[in-house]
């Protein structure tokens, strides 16, 4: 008959209807992300809280739009001081590139996506200002074997 | 005009004469020089490639390279035509052997700057007009700093 | 991309002065113009690009005589991000995030593709469990595009509850696909050699899970658009693409396989774990809109049906062949084709033995259809080309690329 | 009261009862598309979002009202007012309960139609006026729509006419009261020729009202937002508001014409109206359960094409209502 698939049609939205609203109040409910969930890219620490990084530049190369920057001086022991290791949240497309490409594990993709800014400089964060870049011994002393730092590059 | 020596009037099999050994992974290729492209391409079309896949051109560094892929549906093989243009060079459009070559040749003849003749619609595709042929080695992309700095 | 400040009458095939109207369909009597001292005049209207109903940015200029299409153009361009020349200076590893940008819906398709044309040049053998878990995303997100399609269409023609049904069934795609890769729609999960990471623990009870509900969903969806005879009658008999046309016009996919050609990539040319996966593949007869939706319908049945082949027969194994740090593939030229939801998505690769690719042509299935659009547009009524646009599912991110 | 006061009270009362229906309507065709969508429509603002609407007006009130520069400046500012006092004026044959009219009228039927009809013509000078190509398709379509449905639309009405014997709104009502056998009520709903014209009757107020499946004036998804893209602030909210009292005009007269106004099933009329305000709270339910159906229609089905729209209703709409006239013609002089 011509009109069943309309009455049809009309059955089915009353049984969404009854199934009720599956929106999430986003303000006050939250989902809650699957562990390999991708974000902003947040600096890793060693316990006593100095950052793992070796200003090692891999992942300054690696990333595909260059907005990881790192301003590093080299006292004459061989040791870094990082004055600023610059990324540019704006522009990050969250690849997880450089996370993959680190050596040293020292940096993460977070969980944080709350990444709204009300003044445009805040899409220049720095994740590193003014600490003293850890040295590769101490991540072999770190480690000591479970995870081998020093892979080649 | 008489399409020249390389080219393979009798496609199947003989067409497969690929130039140098790295071009071996594309299957059957034929280089034909840019007036016997049409007529290749027509010579194919009755040989049972009904439907032009893809058509794109690179830039080699001094010249540009176009590649016309063809493909048989019933005989389930790919066959490439390809010649080399110089730069700024007048194409003659194919879109009357094959209609699906109309969009690719506008957006080729634009991003590669060569000129289209006999198309019924040679606009550009997809930049406004002033912009420099892109796909060139020529054109630069901005480098590391200016991306930097911006 | 003509320039937006130019008069929209002096553009294109619409340059040479207004066209008369071609013969006019059955069943519609047009006015004859011109009849005690009254002339029609033609309008041009810009359908886009900020239209609600073009799918992303596309302009189509349609000349119309009342409500008939006269002559169609489409002005594109307004999405070109230049993917090919940045892939000419990007690694290997990098240009699968600009291959997702492409066709964004189907990400995983685009990263196959280049994934396919490195592996062919540099002959890595890909484990058999990475091709399974290719396959196992690559049909995932068929059916989340596909769902998009269908709410869009839907929306196309006037109904709203479609579109956040379907967007309910995608959200939970998506959280599957966000588990596995990381993201959402831009995954950078298929990498030359395999896949980046193994699949989660625990995910495989998810899809079970999905794949419970969405078989009553699916029926839902089918009865609700499909089934709806108002929906039958404007979609049945407009936008016909026969075989022939197609085929010269270098359509591919599910618009190619509703006007009756036979053709899959997945069948033609196994990539992936597609060889040792049983599907069939839908074919239609006319071509017309209704046939596009019933083979898009038939093939989301299909790809659930092999999501569930996959998760049981998955098999174990490296998920990642070895690979160099850094991929130098030898010099040479090949291509690399993938059956994507919208038709074949192919790489042409031209490397000079470097790290980065020397050239990388990016073949956009939706480029073809977009040309045979302009073609078969004339003749039918405004609201028709609504909805054949919305048929054929042509995706702006992958012609402008 | 003297007679002009009489009439402003009246007016008064219309136009309150118009403002806070098109109000009340707007909440609830979002919390039923809403809920029929499975999301929750409005409910921040107020208690469960309730002043969601009162926002809007408000909204639309403080909202700058631009003139574009081509639009054609008098029509312009006519059309909201050609499609805002229609709707108004159309509020006033309605039958509320059994004295509670703001106008007796012998012709109330007639006189609500012929009002409604005036409502096409704004929508057409809107079109026009607005100098942009969309608009001008959606008021062509909208007045080729309107003014084709308008036949079978009034011709469906005749059978009640013909049955009741009178074209007066009360009367109508009255005539529906009591019970066939004790067990059916007198409602033209179930009286097989009112059944029929009932089928014709809602498919061309649907079509009358823009309402999906032929909301072809504002077709959002083609011509972007059809008669109404060039108006903004208050002028929009009178287009907008006028379309949701259209709705419930429509909807009341159904409900007058086949449901029993005011009537209660099984109960006599002077019980019901013994009752201080039962009738009017019927009527109001009854005419708002008729939105609901509308509601839930617009959230199904999709839109149909203007040139079937146009066959629907020429070809098949006006005969068949042309033959009902007549079989009820023959059928009331032969039995009744």
């Amino acid at each position: 008959m011509w009109g069943a698939g309309l009455v049809n049609g009309l059955r089915i939205t009353l049984r969404n209807l009854r199934r009720g609203p599956i929106a999430v109040k986003y303000p006050y409910e939250k989902l809650e992300l699957p562990e390999r969930a991708r974000w902003a890219v947040r600096p890793k620490y060693f316990e006593d809280g100095s950052p793992k990084c070796t200003a090692c530049m891999t992942c300054v190369r690696t990333c595909p739009d260059h907005i990881l920057s790192l301003d590093v001086e080299t006292r004459e022991d061989k040791t870094k001081h990082i004055d600023r290791f610059g990324y540019e949240i704006g522009a990050c497309m969250m690849c997880g590139l450089c996370v993959e490409v680190c050596p040293f594990d020292a940096i993460r993709m977070s969980h944080e996506y709350e990444l709204a800014v009300t003044d445009v400089s805040g899409l220049d964060e720095a994740l590193l200002e003014d600490v003293d870049a850890a040295s590769a011994q101490r991540h072999r002393a770190a480690s000591d074997g479970t995870k081998d730092p020093e892979s080649d590059d | 005009m008489r399409p020249d020596a390389t080219d393979s009037s009798a496609p199947t099999g003989a067409g497969g004469e690929g130039t140098e050994a790295g071009m071996s992974l594309l299957g059957q290729t034929a280089h034909v020089r840019a007036e016997a492209v049409i007529g290749t391409l027509a010579a194919l079309k009755d040989e049972g490639y009904e439907s032009l896949v893809d058509m794109f051109g690179c830039d080699t560094g001094e010249s540009i390279e176009l590649t016309y892929h063809l493909r048989s549906y019933a005989k389930d093989r790919d066959a490439y035509v390809k010649t080399v243009v110089p730069y700024d060079a007048e194409v003659a459009s194919v879109w009357n052997v094959y209609p699906g070559a109309l969009m690719p040749e506008r957006e080729t003849a634009e991003l590669l700057g060569l000129h289209l003749a006999g198309h019924p619609n040679p606009r550009r595709l997809l930049t406004t007009d002033g912009v420099p042929p892109l796909l060139r080695r020529s054109v630069a992309i901005r480098s590391v700093e200016e991306v930097k700095r911006r | 991309m003509t320039d937006p400040t130019e008069d929209v009458a002096g553009v294109g095939l619409l340059a040479e002065g207004l066209h008369d109207p071609g013969p006019a369909p059955a069943g519609i009597r047009r006015a004859p113009s011109g009849v005690d001292g009254l002339t029609t005049e033609h309008l041009i209207i810009n359908m886009g690009p900020q239209h609600p109903s073009t799918h992303g940015v596309l302009r189509m200029l349609i000349e119309v005589d009342g409500e008939e299409v006269v002559a169609a153009e489409a002005s594109i361009g307004y999405l070109h991000r230049g993917i090919e020349k940045l892939a000419e200076h990007r690694r290997y590893n990098a240009v699968g995030t600009l291959m997702d940008r492409g066709d964004y819906m189907s990400g995983i398709h685009g990263e196959m593709a280049i994934a396919l044309a490195v592996e062919q040049l540099m002959e890595i053998e890909v484990p058999r469990k990475a091709n399974w878990i290719r396959s196992l995303t690559s049909e995932l997100n068929r059916l989340a595009n596909h769902l998009v399609w269908y709410g869009t269409f839907g929306l196309d023609t006037g109904a709203m509850g479609q579109f956040l049904y379907s967007m309910r069934d995608r959200e939970a795609l998506l959280d599957i696909l966000e588990a596995i890769s990381g993201q959402r729609m831009m995954f950078n999960y298929v990498r030359p050699g395999g896949v980046v990471a193994d699949l989660p623990a625990g995910i495989d009870a998810k899809i079970r899970a999905f794949l419970e509900t969405f078989d009553t969903y699916l029926d839902e969806h089918d009865a609700l658009l499909g089934g709806n005879e108002i929906f039958q009658g404007r979609v049945k008999g407009i936008g016909v693409i026969d075989a022939g046309k197609a085929l010269a016009f270098g359509i591919t996919g599910p618009n190619l396989r509703a006007s009756g050609a036979d053709y899959d990539v997945r069948k033609a040319k196994p990539y992936a774990a597609f060889a040792e996966l049983e599907f069939d593949v839908p074919v239609g007869t006319v071509g017309d809109a209704w046939d596009r939706y019933q083979v898009r319908m038939c093939e989301m049945r299909q790809a659930a049906r092999m999501v569930r082949q996959c998760i049981e027969g998955m098999p174990e194994g490296e998920h990642i062949a070895k690979v160099p740090k850094v991929l130098r593939p030898p010099a040479g030229e090949v291509y690399a084709c993938v059956e994507s939801s919208r038709g074949e998505t192919g790489i042409h690769l031209v490397s000079r033995g470097e790290d980065t690719p020397y050239r990388m042509h990016y073949r956009a299935p939706s480029l073809f259809v977009l040309q045979a659009l302009e073609d078969i547009l004339p003749g039918h009524l405004l609201a028709d080309v609504v909805m054949i646009i919305g048929s054929t599912d042509v995706m702006m991110g992958e012609i402008d690329r | 009261m003297s007679p002009t006061a009489g009439v402003i009270v009246r007016f008064v009362a219309l136009l309150g009862l118009m403002l806070t229906n098109g109000v009340v309507m707007i909440y609830m065709l979002r919390k039923v598309l809403g809920r029929l969508h499975i999301r929750y429509g409005p409910i921040h603002v107020g208690w469960h979002g309730t002043l969601q609407t009162v926002n809007d007006v408000l909204k639309l009130l403080t909202k700058e009202d631009i003139t574009p520069s081509a639009v054609d400046r008098w029509l312009y500012r006519l059309a909201p007012a050609l499609v805002f006092v229609p709707s108004l004026v159309a509020y006033a044959a309605l039958p509320f309960s059994p004295d509670l009219a703001a106008v007796q009228l012998d012709t109330g039927l007639l006189f609500t139609f012929a009002v409604l009809s005036i409502v096409p013509i704004g929508i057409l000078v809107a079109g026009w006026a607005s100098s942009n190509k969309w608009s001008l398709l959606g008021g062509m379509r909208a007045a080729a729509q309107q003014i084709a449905y308008e036949v079978p639309l009034l011709l469906s009405v005749l059978p009640i006419v013909m049955i009741a014997g009178t074209a007066s709104l009360g009367g109508i009502v009255a005539y529906q009261e009591g019970t066939f056998l004790g067990v059916v009520p007198h409602w033209f709903i179930f009286n097989p020729l009112g059944l029929a014209s009932f089928a014709i009757f809602a498919v061309a107020a649907l079509v009358e009202l823009n309402q999906t499946p032929f909301d072809m004036s504002e077709a959002d998804s083609e011509l972007v937002a059809g008669f109404a893209t060039e108006y903004s602030a208050m002028k929009f909210g009178l287009l907008f508001l006028s379309e949701f009292s259209n709705q419930f005009v429509l909807s009341a007269l159904g409900v007058t014409l086949f449901f029993g106004g005011w009537m209660l099933p099984w109960i006599s009329a002077e019980a019901v109206s013994s009752v201080p305000g039962l009738p009017v709270a019927v009527f109001m339910l009854k005419a708002y359960a008729g939105i609901a159906v509308m509601m839930w229609i617009r959230g199904t089905f999709p839109r149909v094409r203007i040139d079937q729209l146009m066959q629907l209703g020429w070809k098949r709409l006006i005969p068949a209502a042309l033959a009902l006239v007549l079989v009820a013609g023959v059928i009331h002089k032969a039995v009744l």
